[in-house]
């Protein structure tokens, strides 16, 4: 896995922005292989998270800014992708990864979903602080029928070399 | 709002003592609170039922959860009913991810629900 | 109207992620209050521009860098936004903007097409140098219901200051 | 391909002569070459009648015209025939844009495709 993402991503940290990036990861997701139902989940893992930058982070700042990175995941070796690993990072203020976590389930009152969402959803979530400043949030879900980008752009040149006149 | 495929219809003509909560588009953090703010004025008039149909939203996180726990927090200490149907199978998940089915009484379509 | 993108999408040049670009803008533009249909014209339009930079900026090379920026269009002195903005930049071979143009529509043949498309979705479509390197599109579409971000935050706000208790 | 509701469907018993080609998800440039290849393969056995089901197409691109543009004329130049059906608004208005309409046989469904 190069060490550059394949997709990065750089919002202002409005609600009304949240679509946008919702869309865009479910797309690349399906892309990668993840199912509908999957593709969802991933999409609203990085909702919350940002949901929780905007509210927590950047106290309901509009002007914050966000970095989503996304990258395949290849297992070392395999010629397939086996998952997606999703990074999300803010220049808002530094708290204690350990004190990000929400409410007792079975507590049940408005709020204090975000984290339990996420961890539930995600294979891995892990918190961590940033250099300079904000916070690291890296996501990864493994899926076992991810396609990598190389193998589909391969698979698409394939088709193509097929053609004798290629007007594409 | 000029998109109106994403407002909130309100219908007090389903069934007397009826009211009918009808979100479209996404409830997200950027929507969430309109829909809190229709469903308490929805409940200040103390009707006997609400019914919340979830038939046009395909997409909810947890705010939409916060307003609607809130909302049965209100309906149960009023005294009064508040059912949500028409739910998509990405939007049940969220639901059952927080563990809140069972919180909630769900039913099918909105037939069901007013009959309930 | 402010420098900095709300939102700026980093991608490499690999046909995989077409379809995260597409429903990013897409739903951003429905956002903004743009209709179903001028919304998927807006994807298609930044989708035609992508697969020129792709085929022809980047020969098909997967590892080139595309850049998506995006700003809603205000009207000076008005409260609402009045459109979108979306600039597309790469670092691929530069070439004389004039050069950007298709067939004839009358002599159809496959291909050809996907500038013309880009002119007639979009109401500007701007080809430039960039500097250093590579090419910029700057692609503008009006519209009449687009909303502002700051007034969409601001109307959530205002909705949400209605409440006693503030879970959320 | 993993990805069930991605891919092309090859169907010969919908009526005697005819072959619907029916690919699912979006035509762009990442997918259009697959569906190049599927067609170019149905019109090597020149079948009298190939008909393109697009009702699962919810979008497609200028590639995706490019290579229907080139089986029409593989088809006229064959002298069968090629009847595109079951378009979405969105994938017309990119026929539209593109003057194309004129060019290919357009019809609603597939019913009316076969009986055409
Ligand atoms: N990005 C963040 N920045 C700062 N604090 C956070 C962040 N994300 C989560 N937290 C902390 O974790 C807690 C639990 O978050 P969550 O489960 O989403 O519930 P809620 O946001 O409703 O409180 C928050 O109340 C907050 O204290
Ligand atoms: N990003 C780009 N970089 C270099 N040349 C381009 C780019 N976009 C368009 N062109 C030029 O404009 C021509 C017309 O493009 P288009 O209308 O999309 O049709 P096609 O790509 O099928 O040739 C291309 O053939 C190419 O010469």
């Amino acid at each position: 896995m190069s060490d550059r993402p394949h997709i990065r991503v750089e919002l202002l940290s409005n609600p009304v922005y949240l679509c946008g990036a919702r869309e865009l990861v479910a797309s690349v997701a399906k892309r990668l292989g993840f199912d509908d139902l999957d593709c969802s989940k991933i999409a609203l893992a990085v909702d919350e998270a940002l949901c929780n930058i905007i509210r927590h982070g950047y106290q309901r700042r509009t002007d914050g800014q966000i970095w989503i990175s996304i990258w395949p995941l290849e297992s070392s070796g395999a010629t397939r992708a086996c998952g997606i690993r999703i990074v999300i990072e803010d220049e808002a203020k530094q708290v204690d990864p350990d004190q990000m976590r929400g409410r007792e389930l079975t507590d049940i009152r408005p709020g204090g979903l975000g984290v339990h969402i996420i961890r539930e959803v995600m294979d891995e979530a892990i918190y961590e602080r940033r250099e300079p400043k904000g916070m690291r949030l890296t996501l990864v879900k493994r899926c076992q029928n991810v396609e990598t980008p190389s193998r589909l752009a391969q698979a698409a040149t394939a088709a193509s070399l097929k053609r004798h006149k290629s007007p594409r | 709002m000029p998109q109106q495929d994403q407002s909130i219809a309100v219908k007090t003509d389903v069934a007397p003592g009826v009211v009918v909560v009808h979100p479209q588009g996404d409830v997200d953090m950027s929507r969430s609170p309109e829909l809190r703010t229709t469903i308490r004025s929805v409940q200040e008039r103390r009707p006997p039922k609400v019914i919340i149909d979830l038939t046009d939203v395909e997409y909810m996180d947890s705010s939409g959860l916060a307003t609607l726990v809130e909302a049965m927090r209100t309906a149960k200490s009023n005294n009064t009913a508040m059912i949500l149907c028409g739910m998509h199978d990405k939007v049940r998940s969220i639901f059952e991810i927080a563990r809140l089915n069972q919180f909630f009484k769900i039913v099918d379509n909105l037939d069901a629900a007013v009959s309930a």
